[in-house]
């Protein structure tokens, strides 16, 4: 397995300034990630879920460079993308596209299907405006939609066939790898899966890698050959996706994996919901220690105090909570 | 703290840009229709100080400004600058006080009214009455104002500041745009809080209609329209020029440009340096007034 | 059982034929193609006021650009004994101290209020949109400073350098246009500032910028005309004002120069005569009004037509 | 809200406003007239006065050695009679006797002293210093070149005065009923910081002293008791009101809030008021002409400005155009009177036609070398910033337009611009006037010499100049009248300026209200006024 | 057991220019007292619209053309104003989607609380008033609740808000709460409380509750009778198991199909094809006729009318006619 990305101890802060009404200002800091690793094979879905706060989002787009990373390295296709400029990023970027949550928000309500397509071809001089052309009723088609929906504008297709617009617009440069930015949660149920299945069928054909973020459990566990779970701007459990709903092992996987109602009712009336309880923290001022260490079941003084670390605990189970530290030394010992 | 630090900053860079963009217009202090002996001029520089080297009296008249101080008028002999500010500020500030409460009294209202009947002839009545009133020059509003009210009807004194009734027109002339402006925002701001769910809140938990709009939809609605006010305010103030000329008051508006026809630089100045800190007052006013209703903005104080 | 249930088996055997289906059928859009011109404009046509409003525009520009060929006077030429003549047969809106026709005053005033007010607001249009482009597209710093100089220009009286650039440039028609234009871009300014600080955090930019293109790019084509709905509104609601501060820079006596009538000029010459021959005041300023009433009709029901919300 | 409301309302209250504009003629006998000037005095002070308007609010407050009369003449009003020498540079005032003033304190030649001489003290840099000028040394010690012991300014005694002139001035006597030779009490003045900055500041010694000022609204004056002629002052209180703009003036007039209105008005309300009848109509001694820089291509050509000039139907334009003006014979005003027999006019009969000479007009600019105005380039005209200006220069251009085929574009300026445009030479028509502040053709003359610094249109004429300079050395006022005429033959037929018209005033006046004197000037006295 | 409330073929339609919009077609349903049945449909089902007409607060161009609403017996639909306010918020109250904008940001949590009680119990005193909101504060599971009844709405996270919104509709003991999606802006975790919160309340006030959402998780969790609402018309209605194990419709296969499942791993999700239809655009046959595929000639020509497909099990699809064969 190929290692398309390599994200090392990513932070993006963003600073916050908020002006006292008549004195001073203060700033303060938004750890929207802080201090997050993890690998990218080439090939693979890696789901992101997490609820909202949790940083994904911003992950994301630091990982894209819409954000300038705070700290820790962006290795894409070996190369160290963390300090490039926006020129230098050019050659990097053909090779990597992003789909985005809002099908309102992400098409330009003032361009045609076809020139939003065509907008990631222009820095792809090898093509002419014909083959251009010829490209957009390829990916349209590819994305089922018709060669007459070219012409027309985003305000006139309903969500499911604009986020397809996104997903076409995405393909247009021919990119290796594809964040996608929570692409389904502004769909109808029924639109999901549409969106889902093509994505999954876009992956076999054209080889894709994906990191689908999503707070929806069950569909990045759908979707997803590995899931990281992340909590407060961090990731807190990161394992392949059957791993993960058969052996939790962060208290705030399991919750949360409880936590997701199944449309069964027999199953949902006998589940033992695990409720966590209070909300989540705000991402300026997080708990010192475990940032869950306020809503953990279990937090002893230690959580409170020291920050665990994210340690592989079986193989390709990687997980953040001091409750695995003795099995892991444990581990060793044996 | 910091607010304080920019604002005097920006005084700052007011006063300095008035300074010399006063020094940039063609024309002196002393330039009279029928030219002055030039003997007469030197005297009379010499007296201003106006013989030093410009960047001398750029800094001396910065001390003063430092010192509240904006030296004597170039034109007016016996008034200072500050003088002159002390007599006709109260004057412009009444009018300009009275005309906003004319025109927040009639314009809320006429707002809701315009917001709630949206489209019905209520609305398009007050819409075209509050845009006659904005496209009307104000010189034009004032004439007509006066001609029919002090000359046709007699009811009220064609000009002169002083009583009650005189008070009357100019404050009307000068409400008439502010009016318009009100009406226009809170109707906006007005439909724009119906829309919102907490109005539906309220009229799931059997809130009467009356009161959903007096009291949760006026409050919300009614602080864009606070934000305005500040601007509004000092606005009028400086705006009253017309009127102030056309019916004879003492304010400080038709200054402005008396000013400026002098070459009266310590008033120019004078004036520049006072507007820009009445508006910058205003604003701050009006920013404590909007965190008194507004209690969102509390938070971000305190914690 | 409801009706047409009862209906289909009185008129005919219900066929439970099944019906194949082409995947891409569900796709297809039954709504005809429309632009968002289109679809603006048709929103447009229902405001009764909107098209009021635009009818008098183009029927003044009509009179702007008609009315001084057509009307046989012209606007400079004075008649000394047939001063102060009351609108009547040969003099339609009367004479005015020279006595030269007003309607052709009137006329050629047109051409010069609203050249004003669409040049002006073109120039400020053109530094309000360069400038609240890059402010707010620049962010940071770059726009804390440009904001900064914003705010202190707003904060100086514009009275004031209105006058003293009128009076450093002298009175033109050019100049006229330039001071207002220059005058008025501060809120233009904030207002696009305001739009692209709103449009670059949009999905479609972020989606421009993964997409390799330029900044200039993304400026042209996805900031500026997303933000043109209120960029023309705006526009509209400044043409009005320009008309307004011309007229008021004539009661300064800093307009243009005579015999060049305009709007606001033949208005600041009526005020002195309305005591004596009101129809001097009351002409213009009818044509003041109503071309700003206008206007603002226009503008407001662009505002409602070309609000993205009403999509 | 509500709260709020209540609170401002009561701040209007308290803001106090005090009754004051309410009007009525006759109120328990006090006789009362409303006038308005259009203008807030900005000093009391005789001396720092400098301009027109204030001028006539202070000839209300002082009195000067000489006082224009009714009939326009200057006749001892301080003074009881005055000599003067032989060589008519020392003019010897004798004071009325038991002068005071409006406090009771006695008036005595020190005062006229302390007051002419402060207006000539450089430390006070008063504007109108120039009008002592006449006085030896008065403009050294203006300069700062002699000192006030220098000034030819002698008390004689309490009554005596003796002035020694620095060139002979034949008509200094009238000189001294100009108000800045208004008379202030030296003792009350040195006391004060400021002295007339304000009514405390302020002692009278004219027929009336100000007893209330409201500023920018009006100043009230009542009959000074103390004042010599007291006898003849009828009316008791003057309200002179500072309404500035026309319009409303206009219409206080008609609701009944003024007796006398001054500001000017616009041609509408002239002519309106004309066909009611009721527009009056007040002679002044100014001028109206268009300065033509002589240096300028084209118009350099003596033919070509006669030809403009001749193109203008001058007696249409003061009639139509500025309304109730006479088209004006030359360059003086034609009411100046001679200066050797005041009941002759200086200037007997028209130097241009008034209604101009179209064909000439032609014939001339053909001659010059533009046939139909073909080639004339096209020229500017300044003019400040007023309606009536605005009037006239549109009126001209547009004369000159359809009668020569010329273009000359009419251009608004405001007064500084305009100032500095001529100042600089930056012109090529230029709208100016001149009214005078003492009654001599000279003063109308001297604008027109070559080292004039009010001569931005540099005509010059070497023999004009020479007349000139016998009519300001010479004591004889019949060669002075003769040197005078000769030389405004010179300028007319040099066309060194286009004289236009004699300008005028009209105001409106209650038919009760009599004997207010208007002088050429431009002053108004009410010292006989009488409300019938 | 009795009705509470009973829906009789209600149809509410908006009238915009383009033309009439029927919202809600003729929808039929009874509601005991306990009872939870969950309204479930796709965004522009009409779901919404059902649950604001039997508010009596639909929104300006909307319009209840049909059908009768009674709520205890008596009819609501064409009551006065006055009247209707004075069930709204006592006998009727109602929870919505975004607790974050549904509290007025400018009152205080108590002022906004107590407003209800001032409208519905005019004899409480200002000491009765207090008390009941801080017990009931407390009832939903707010700590400290003197302090909070003092707090601003944006002092509050959401999840509390939408306690605060729950609260404040029990106040006035509704016999029948009415909650719009109200776990929807909800964070999973957050939402696994709230519906804990309304199971309590069930119990604990045998409040009948009307929950509109389209989370089939949710509904699975709480509900006792579920309707299926595509396009303004219910197309399936049953009890809860039998709508889950039984449904007969072949939008509610589709919805179920197209769902991921935590519990069950590799079940190929089966989209849906197409998108809603333009409500504007009159359609003859079945709304679901374009995206049903098992559509049928005669889906194309007629709606479908109301079968019954088993005990209190009623659906809209022209497979449970009597005459009705598979035909491939």
């Amino acid at each position: 397995m190929n290692t398309i990305l390599s994200v090392k101890n990513l932070k993006k802060y963003f600073p916050i300034k908020r002006e006292g009404k008549f004195f001073g200002v203060k700033h303060d800091v938004l750890k929207a990630v802080d201090d997050v690793s993890f690998d990218i094979y080439e090939g693979e879905t890696l789901g992101l879920v997490g609820e909202s706060g949790c940083g994904k989002t911003t992950l994301g787009r630091t990982i894209m460079r819409l954000y300038d990373p705070t700290g820790g390295k962006i290795i894409f296709k070996g190369d160290d993308i963390t300090e490039l400029d926006q020129k230098q990023l050019h050659p990097y970027r053909k090779d990597m596209h992003m789909i985005f949550q809002d099908p309102y928000a992400s098409l330009n309500p003032r361009m045609t299907v076809s020139e939003i397509i065509m907008e990631s071809m222009i820095n792809d001089t090898a093509l002419s405006a014909s083959q251009r052309k010829e490209k957009v009723l390829e990916l349209l088609d590819l994305v089922g939609l018709n060669s007459d929906h070219a012409t027309r504008f985003p305000h006139e297709f309903s969500g499911g066939q604009r986020q397809r617009v996104g997903i076409a617009r995405s393909l247009a440069a021919n990119p290796k790898f594809i964040v996608c930015d929570e692409p389904i949660s502004a769909l109808d149920v029924s639109i999901q899966a549409q969106v889902v299945n093509l994505l999954k069928d876009l992956q076999k054909r054209l080889g894709l890698t994906y990191l689908f973020i999503a707070h929806d459990l069950s569909m990045v566990q759908y979707i997803s050959d590995r899931v990281g779970v992340m909590y407060l701007g961090r990731m807190v459990e990161l394992a392949s996706s059957e791993e993960l709903y058969k052996s939790p092992l962060h208290p705030y996987t399991t919750a949360l994996m409880s936590a997701v109602p199944v449309p069964d009712p027999d199953k949902e009336r006998q589940k033992r919901r695990i409720i966590v309880e209070g909300e989540v923290p705000s991402p300026i001022n997080p708990p010192s220690g475990c940032a869950f260490n306020t809503r953990c079941p279990r937090a002893t003084d230690k959580c409170r105090g020291v920050a665990p670390s994210f340690t592989e605990v079986t193989p390709n189970h990687f997980v953040a909570c001091h409750l695995f530290d003795n099995e892991k030394k444990e581990e060793k010992i044996q | 703290m910091r607010r304080l630090f920019i604002s005097i900053a920006v005084i700052f860079i007011i006063a300095t840009t008035t300074f010399w963009m006063c020094r940039a217009v063609p024309g002196g202090p002393f330039d009279r229709e029928k030219p002055l002996n030039p003997t007469i001029i030197e005297n009379l520089n010499k007296k201003y100080h106006l013989d030093k080297p410009v960047f001398e009296q750029y800094i001396d008249y910065m001390v003063d400004v430092a010192k509240f101080d904006f030296g004597p008028s170039y034109f007016y002999k016996n008034e200072t600058v500050n003088d002159y500010i002390d007599r006709c500020f109260p004057v412009s500030f009444i009018l300009g006080i009275f005309a906003m409460i004319v025109a927040i009294s009639l314009g809320i209202p006429a707002g809701i009214i315009s917001a709630l009947k949206q489209n019905k002839w209520q609305d398009n009545i007050l819409k075209v009455l509050t845009t006659i009133l904005v496209s009307l020059p104000n010189f034009v509003i004032a004439s007509g104002l006066m001609y029919f009210l002090g000359y046709k009807l007699r009811i009220l004194p064609v000009a002169m500041w002083g009583t009650p009734q005189q008070a009357v027109m100019p404050v009307l002339a000068l409400a008439a745009y502010p009016l318009s402006y009100i009406t226009k925002m809170m109707k906006s701001s007005m439909l724009e809080v119906l829309n919102n769910d907490y109005i539906r809140t309220a009229r799931s938990k059997g809130v009467p209609r009356g009161k959903l709009i007096y009291k949760h939809a006026l409050k919300n609605a009614i602080l864009p329209v606070i934000t305005v006010l500040g601007p509004m305010f000092a606005g009028i103030i400086t705006g009253s020029l017309v009127v102030e000329k056309i019916f004879t008051i003492p304010g400080l508006g038709q200054q402005f440009t008396a000013a400026i026809t002098n070459r009266d630089y310590t008033m120019i100045m004078g004036l520049t340096i006072f507007y820009s800190s009445l508006l910058i007052v205003s604003i701050l006013i009006v920013d404590i007034l909007y965190a008194v209703i507004d209690p969102r903005i509390k938070l971000s104080e305190g914690a | 059982m409801t009706d047409s249930c009862e209906m289909m088996e009185k008129t005919e055997e219900i066929s439970f034929k099944r019906v194949s289906k082409d995947q891409k059928e569900a796709e297809k859009i039954l709504r005809p193609a429309t632009t968002f011109i289109q679809d603006a404009w048709a929103r447009f046509k229902r405001n009764k006021l909107g098209l009021v409003g635009l009818i008098i525009i183009v029927i003044m520009l009509i009179f702007a650009i008609i009315g001084p060929m057509v009307i046989p006077y012209d606007y400079r030429s004075q008649s000394l004994d047939n001063a102060f003549k009351a609108p009547g047969a040969e003099h339609l809106m009367g004479t005015d101290n020279l006595g030269r026709d007003m309607f052709v005053r009137l006329a050629y005033g047109a051409r010069i209020s609203l050249a004003c007010g669409f040049a002006a607001s073109l120039i400020s249009l053109g530094i309000g949109v360069i400038y609240g482009t890059i402010s707010g597209y620049a962010g940071g710093k770059v726009d804390e400073i440009m904001m900064r100089i914003v705010d202190i220009i707003s904060s100086i009286p514009s009275m004031l350098y209105v006058i003293l650039l009128m009076v450093v440039l002298g009175n033109s028609l050019t100049n006229v246009f330039i001071v207002i234009g220059v005058t008025g871009w501060l809120g233009m300014a904030r207002l696009v500032r305001g739009q692209v600080l709103s449009l670059k955090e949009r999905e479609f930019v972020l989606a421009a910028k993964v997409s390799n293109v330029s900044n200039w790019h993304i400026m042209l084509k996805h900031l500026i005309p997303n933000a043109f709905g209120p960029i023309i509104v705006s526009m509209t609601l400044s043409i009005p004002s320009a008309i307004f501060l011309e007229a008021s820079l004539q009661f300064l006596g800093l307009g243009i120069s005579a015999p060049m009538p305009s709007w606001g000029g033949l208005a600041q010459e009526g005020i002195s005569a309305l005591r004596s021959y009101p129809y001097l005041l009351w002409f213009p300023a009818i044509f003041i009004s109503v071309t700003i009433l206008a206007f603002n009709f226009l503008g407001d029901a662009l505002r409602d037509a070309l609000d993205p919300k009403q999509n | 809200m509500k709260k709020l409301t209540l609170l401002l309302l009561s701040l209007l209250l308290i803001a106090g406003f005090a009754g004051c504009g309410q009007t009525g003629q006759d109120e328990g006998g006090v006789k009362r007239l409303n006038y308005n000037i259009g203008y807030d005095p900005d000093t009391f002070d005789p001396q720092a006065c400098n301009n027109l308007e204030n001028n006539v609010i202070l000839t209300q407050i002082y009195d000067t050695l000489l006082r224009e009369n009714l009939n326009g003449v200057f006749e001892p009003s301080l003074a009881e009679s005055y000599t003067v020498s032989e060589d008519g540079l020392v003019y010897t005032f004798i004071l009325k006797e038991g002068l005071k003033f409006a406090d009771g304190s006695p008036l005595t030649t020190e005062d006229v002293i302390y007051s002419w001489a402060r207006a000539l003290d450089p430390a006070n840099a008063f504007e109108y210093a120039y009008q002592l000028y006449y006085i030896k040394n008065g403009e050294s010690y203006n300069m700062g070149n002699a000192s006030a012991s220098d000034l030819g300014l002698k008390a004689v005694d309490a009554r005596t005065l003796e002035v020694t002139l620095e060139n002979p001035a034949p008509y200094f006597a009238s000189l001294t009923g100009f108000g800045t030779y208004g008379v202030i009490s030296k003792a009350f003045a040195e006391a004060q910081a400021t002295y007339g900055a304000d009514l405390d500041s302020t002692l009278a010694s004219g027929p009336f002293m100000p007893a209330e000022w409201v500023k920018e609204q009006y100043l009230k004056v009542v009959k000074n008791p103390n004042y010599w002629d007291a006898a003849t002052v009828k009316i008791d209180e003057l309200y002179i009101y500072a309404v500035s703009e026309s319009a409303t003036e206009i219409q206080m007039y008609e609701t009944g809030q003024l007796d006398i209105t001054s500001r000017s008005m616009s041609t509408a309300d002239q002519k309106r008021l004309a066909e009611e009848g009721v527009l009056q109509i007040r002679g002044n001694l100014s001028n109206r002409y268009i300065m033509v820089n002589n240096t300028h291509e084209a118009i350099n050509d003596v033919r070509v400005r006669k030809a403009l000039c001749l193109a203008l139907d001058r007696e249409s334009i003061a009639v139509n155009v500025v309304n109730n003006a006479t088209a004006i014979g030359g360059f003086i005003p034609n009411k100046m009177a001679a200066v050797d027999d005041p009941s002759k006019l200086f200037r007997t009969e028209d130097l241009i036609p008034a209604n101009g000479d179209l064909e000439q007009a032609k014939a001339l600019l053909a001659e010059a070398g533009y046939p139909e105005g073909k080639g004339f380039p096209v020229l500017e005209m300044l003019y400040t910033t007023n309606e009536a200006n605005k009037a006239l220069a549109e009126a001209l251009a547009e004369m000159w337009r359809t009668n020569l085929g010329i273009e000359v574009k009419a251009v608004n300026l405001e007064g500084a611009v305009r100032r500095e445009r001529k100042d600089s030479g930056d012109f090529d028509f230029s709208l100016d006037g001149w009214s005078t502040d003492y009654m001599d053709p000279y003063s109308f003359l001297e604008l027109a010499l070559s080292n004039n610094a009010y001569n931005e249109g540099q005509y010059s004429n070497p023999e004009y100049d020479a007349l000139l300079k016998t009519a300001k050395s010479s004591n004889d006022q019949t060669v002075r009248q003769n040197a005078m005429a000769a030389a405004e033959k010179i300028l007319i037929e040099d066309m060194g300026v286009i004289p236009l018209y004699v300008s005028q005033g009209s105001y409106l006046q209650k038919d009760n209200v009599i004997n207010v004197y208007y002088s050429l000037m431009g002053g108004t006295d009410f010292k006989w006024a009488e409300i019938k | 057991m009795n009705n509470i409330l009973e829906v009789k073929e209600l149809s509410t339609s908006f009238f915009t220019k383009f033309g009439e919009i029927k919202a809600v077609d003729k929808i039929s349903f009874t509601l005991e007292e306990g009872e939870v049945i969950a309204i479930v449909g796709e965004s522009g089902s009409g779901k919404s619209v059902a649950s604001m007409s039997i508010m009596g607060l639909v929104d300006t161009g909307g319009k209840i053309v049909n059908g009768q609403i009674l709520f205890n017996g008596k009819d609501v639909v064409g009551l006065k104003e006055k009247e209707m306010e004075k069930i709204r918020g006592s006998e009727i109250s109602m929870i919505f989607q975004d607790p974050m904008t549904c509290l007025n940001p400018v009152f205080t949590i108590g002022s906004q609380m107590e407003e209800s009680l001032k409208l519905h119990f005019k004899e409480m005193t200002k000491a009765q008033r207090h008390e009941k909101i801080i017990n009931m504060l407390d009832m939903v599971g707010i700590a400290n609740p003197e302090q909070r009844a003092k707090q601003y709405p944006h002092e509050l996270s959401g999840g509390m808000r939408q306690r605060v919104m729950i609260a404040m509709s029990l106040l006035c003991n509704p016999k029948l709460l009415i909650a719009d999606e109200p776990t929807t802006a909800l964070d999973v975790t957050i939402q696994a409380q709230i519906i804990d919160l309304m199971r309590n309340i069930k119990e604990e006030f045998n409040t009948a509750i009307i929950l509109i959402t389209h989370d089939l998780g949710v509904v699975a969790s709480i509900a006792d009778k579920v309707m299926v609402m595509y396009c303004g018309e219910v197309v399936e209605s049953a009890e809860v198991r039998k709508l889950y194990y039984e449904s007969k419709h072949p939008y509610t296969w589709g919805l179920l199909k197209a769902l991921p499942r935590l519990d069950m791993k590799d079940n190929e999700l089966q989209p849906i094809p197409g998108s809603t239809p333009d409500l504007l655009l009159e359609h003859e046959g079945c709304n679901f006729f374009e995206r049903c595929e098992y559509a049928m000639e005669c889906c194309r020509k007629a709606k479908p009318p109301v079968f019954e497909a088993g005990e209190a099990h009623k659906v809209k699809c022209w497979r449970y006619h009597p005459d009705f064969k598979e035909d491939i």
